[in-house]
């Protein structure tokens, strides 16, 4: 299999979908020179002007054009930058996106895909890191995809925008270099399957996004002390997908649920709460969650590094879980 | 120019001044009846009604194919119907029944009927411009020939929405019909107080979009500029027109609108659009029995519609389950 | 004590934080003519128009004003009519409000109460009756407060704009013409404390806003069958009133979360996974949640019934948990 | 009018040009500094660099009083060193120091220093314009002579915010002066393709805003204009001042820029304000040894002012934890 970028897989497979279906279309700023980090790169060339449109600072039109186009039609890849700068677009995709279909009985459907790059990236700061996930689970509506490898980035992005819903599809920007194997031919990938990351026997970390890879790094950490940890990528958060939860933590009956986001109202919330609630006492330990604590972004490094999860601290959470 | 030039000019005919009419009192007979069932508390929802602003319903969404596409606003029953949509379908609609536009999963403020290219009103004020300008990015696109028609109202300018989606439109010379129905209010606030500058009419221009004024309370004349902005929309790049008229009811049929002069009403009443068309087509020579007659007609087509709106059925439970997404979506009863 | 609405109960505290501190004013659309629901009826007459800030639906603008205002002495209570046209405004509430002390080093602080009516209400449908307490409580640097009486909207209005954070204040709706008795002398009531509804020993009910009086009726049904259940208003989500809830939990071992709000991914799931994490084995069974069905707010009164929690349901849930 | 006309028509005297020529240069050289960190990796996050604008900042700030407020970009490092904000807490703000403006807290997209009215650049394109109108209604309200001046690029007047806050300001006659500093570029994207009508230009006048062109690489001419435009705001209505001007950087320290013509750049270095300046100084009498003499002044300060910063402490990590809100702050670590 080809070995390219997290960032090469989603231009690839958005170029694909773009050749197989002329409604696709993009739309966003600075997309005309390849967007911001360079994942429309060469599409202009291919596609022309209007299927990759330059938008003007205009976050409201971006995507309320969007929810227009998709009524009549197109499927919209909407990229709005920085998953912050989406906030200025919230009232098209919260109460005209997710409610269109439903408000209006069933006669239309929104199928858009709103590219919303989140996450710790190079001392950002307050406006430019937030992973505000947990918000658009909470919309009924929407369908929440966040990849964290290059393969899924491809498959997911494709089944993304093969989908009638509107997909909030939110990309790592610290994932953009990764390197990983990519198949030949990109096929969709069910949404709402998780990616059994690693297999283990003593605990189960359910985890998604950047958030994943050290999740590994821990699991690894972890296997030097004897310990078996199993890892799942959720990929898709909404529907996210219960049946291998379940499974994964009926089996190991300890499970640490570690996300980048800040912890208060994240949707690790809602799984430790739902396999509380559901698996009640077949678990040898409560849900226990790993996320941010409760404060904006810094920018120093030195506090920056207080909100982000290192391997030891996923691999000392999991300790104190087995010894619960 | 006078209503009466207007008419010879326009080259009306006795017919279409009086398809005007009965449009105008279908409209108004409508939101009567709607209003009494909002009394008697049988239409639930907040009912918005557009009394005194039908000919700006009538003169632009009569000029509107089938197939051009419509985006309205909470005050949209006028809109709404005149591009065509079933009354009893929308009467369901705010009755909640299964038979509604939208199944009664909307109500009034959310009624879009897609059979028509009607896309919905919308309970966001300012909300639809943006998906105007997608939707016409969409036909043009296509090399389609459709149109788009936006209403929206005087308050909607000071959304910054009006300049993102009016920019956008011009920038893709999209084919885009906006019209501010200008009413002079935005719920109890005289929106004169609140907008500066020359408001709608010098935001066109500056924004790139030709702009045309007029008076939205002349059917007959408004029938024949929009008749032409439509056509020089269609293909084009996009007008904006500023229709001027006055909402003659509350803000909704539960304000009592005390906040106006009276004056101020007891002159715009005088402007009535249906009062003036009456006086035209009695220049025409129409009778009082005929223009009785239409009236009449009117109010009884939609007493009808009401009386069999509720008697149509409920929405059964699952409804509420379905259509919110196919990936995803909700198990009946969850909790 | 004298009786008055949930309105009147705000009016007046309101109107007595306006005669106490210049600095404070309010803003929002039709507010000289009383507000859309009249909760600011009279300031106008007493205060001026320069204190009592008529807006042009510019909700940008009439949030962000409210910002450099804050910033320069002000103490803003912004209304937003709808909670869900907050929507149209949230760069200006969590990406400015909510940062600017934080990414400013402490420079400055935000003092402003946005006041966001939400719930069900009036067949009021997806676009006029949402309930998003739960994203503000993700949000880092807000504080979130829904009061469910006519003394505490009087009592945490006033703390809420004596306090020098950026408050959500979420009214509900249908709570405007609730009557009660109010203090003569207003006080305010500390953020973060809840407050005990009603007195049980055999489960604790945790809730908020209108699902407090759902909840009490479904405490008096259970009454009848001998089961006695503990009733905690929460009155502040963000901070919640961990103590409070935690005595109470530990005390009848079993608790069941209600709101109002969208069930995945609401406040609920936050309590229950921090009550499983932290209580665990103390509990008798895993926390429970009740809350809405993750579908948009139909319009249709059968069909709107869906989504609300009737106290029946309440009380089912109740003696499953019992059961457990 | 040329230069030299605008130099003599301001009367301006060679001590005042002088002053501009240094100005510009130690915000040339603060940014090459900071550039030079970023590149080294020791200044993290990322640099807008106004190379080429630095004319629009000591115009538009010099002219403000210490006690007037400022509201900025991005791109605001010019501003708020002419502002009067110590280039060695801003330094240590790009390097993350505790010493920053903003205790490391912010980094270059969000200096704001309350102790020269300076109230924040800010990562939102247009987010500032509607709390600059907020700031100056409370400047109004306390009967202050005070006004808010906010600046912001021509990207920016294609977000909805600057129709909502131009709007709001006109309606309130509040004293700001709006600053619109038209580089041509909104990061790779020429503004002039995706504005339509009159631009910013045309816009203001449009919301009510009495609007001014300005060349915004003459430094003396656009100091005259200014200086003038601030008197009327002050307690006055708004106005606005669209300065033409070019970003002769890339968007960030990181972009080559390659997408813009050559013979454009070309053209515009030889706009550029500070060898503009330059000239009319040698008209002025003043000498090359004199003027290598500003320049290296400039440079020393700010060479001296990023070694020194490069040797301040880290914050220690509580801070992370400070600040956040009152009712409900954080916990240390709560993980
Ligand atoms: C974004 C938003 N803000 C506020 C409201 C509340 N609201 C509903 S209708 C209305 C007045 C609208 O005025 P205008 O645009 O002139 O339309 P009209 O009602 O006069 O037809 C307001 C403020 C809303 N629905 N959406
Ligand atoms: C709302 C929003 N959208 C997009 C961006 C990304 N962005 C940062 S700077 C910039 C260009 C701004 O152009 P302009 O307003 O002309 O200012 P300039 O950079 O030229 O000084 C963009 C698009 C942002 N920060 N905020
Ligand atoms: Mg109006
Ligand atoms: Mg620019």
């Amino acid at each position: 299999m080809p070995r390219m970028t997290y960032l090469e897989a989603a231009r690839r497979a958005l170029a694909e979908e773009m050749r197989r279906d002329p409604d696709v279309w993009a739309v966003g700023e600075d997309l005309g020179r390849g967007g911001v980090f360079g994942q429309y790169r060469g599409l202009i060339e291919e596609f022309g002007p209007e299927r990759v449109i330059d938008a003007p600072i205009s976050e409201n039109a971006i995507l309320g054009s969007s929810v227009g186009a998709a009524m009549t039609g197109a499927r919209p890849v909407v990229e709005m930058r920085f998953a912050d700068f989406a906030l200025c677009a919230i009232d098209e995709l919260v109460n005209q996106a997710a409610k269109a279909r439903y408000m209006f009985g069933g006669q239309i459907r929104v199928p858009l895909v709103v590219r919303e790059p989140v996450g710790l990236w190079k001392s950002a700061a307050a406006q430019h890191s937030q992973s505000l996930e947990a918000w658009y689970v909470h919309i009924p509506g929407l369908v929440v995809v966040m990849p964290a490898t290059p393969a899924d980035n491809a498959g997911l992005l494709k089944a993304a925008i093969r989908c009638d819903d509107p997909v909030v599809y939110m990309e790592h920007k610290d994932l953009w270099g990764l390197e990983g194997e990519v198949p030949e031919e990109i096929e969709p990938i069910p949404l709402g399957t998780a990616r059994l990351a690693r297999a283990g026997r003593d605990l189960t970390l359910v985890t998604w996004s950047a958030a994943v890879h050290t999740a590994l790094d821990a699991a690894a950490q972890l296997a030097g002390e004897g310990v078996d940890a199993e890892v799942l990528d959720l990929r898709t958060l909404w529907p996210w997908d219960r049946e291998a939860v379940f499974a994964s933590v009926a089996r190991t009956r300890r499970v640490l649920i570690v996300h980048e986001a800040v912890r208060v109202g994240g949707f690790g919330a809602e799984i430790a709460a739902t396999l509380a609630e559901e698996l009640g006492d077949r678990l040898a330990a409560p849900p226990r969650r790993l996320g941010a604590p409760r404060i904006p972004v810094p920018y120093s490094p030195p506090l920056e590094q207080e909100v982000r999860i290192p391997a030891d601290r996923i691999a000392e959470a999991a300790r104190a879980l087995l010894r619960a | 120019m006078t209503d009466a030039a207007a008419a010879r000019g326009a080259n009306l005919d006795r017919e279409r001044l009086c398809a005007f009419y009965r449009q105008m009192w279908r409209i108004r007979a409508f939101e009567e009846c709607a209003m009494r069932g909002a009394e008697a508390g049988e239409v639930f929802g907040t009912v918005h009604p557009s009394i005194g602003q039908e000919a700006v319903a009538v003169a632009v969404c009569g000029n509107l194919r089938r197939d051009d596409i419509l985006l309205s606003t909470h005050r949209g029953h006028g809109h709404t119907l005149v591009k065509g949509a079933d009354p009893y379908a929308m009467m369901c609609e705010l009755l909640g029944r299964v038979d509604g536009s939208c199944r009664g999963k909307g109500g009034s403020m959310h009624i879009a009927d897609f059979g028509v290219a009607m896309l919905g009103a919308n309970g966001v004020v300012g909300a639809n411009t943006v998906i105007a300008v997608g939707a016409a990015q969409r036909l043009k696109y296509l090399r389609s020939d459709r149109i788009v028609a936006c209403i929206f109202g005087d308050g909607a300018v000071n959304r910054g929405t009006f300049l993102e989606a009016l920019n956008w439109a011009a920038v893709h010379a999209l084919p885009v019909l906006f019209v501010c129905e200008d009413n002079r209010y935005a719920a109890s606030t005289r929106t004169c107080d609140l907008t500066a500058g020359g408001g709608a009419a010098a935001r066109g221009p500056a924004l790139g979009v030709e702009t045309v004024e007029a008076d939205g309370n002349d059917v007959a004349g408004l029938d024949a500029t929009v008749r032409e902005l439509v056509e020089r929309v269609r293909g084009g790049p996009p007008v904006l027109l500023v229709a001027r008229t006055y909402r003659l009811a509350g803000h909704t049929s539960r304000d009592p609108a005390a906040y106006r002069p009276e004056a101020e009403v007891a002159a715009a009443r005088k402007e009535d659009p249906i009062a003036r068309c009456a006086a035209l087509l009695r220049l025409a020579g129409v009778g009082e029995e005929e223009l009785a007659g239409m009236r009449e007609a009117a109010c009884r087509e939609m007493d009808a519609v009401y009386e069999r709106a509720r008697g149509a059925a409920w929405p059964p439970r699952a409804l509420a389950f379905a259509d919110v997404q196919d990936v995803g979506s909700p198990e009946e009863r969850p909790f």
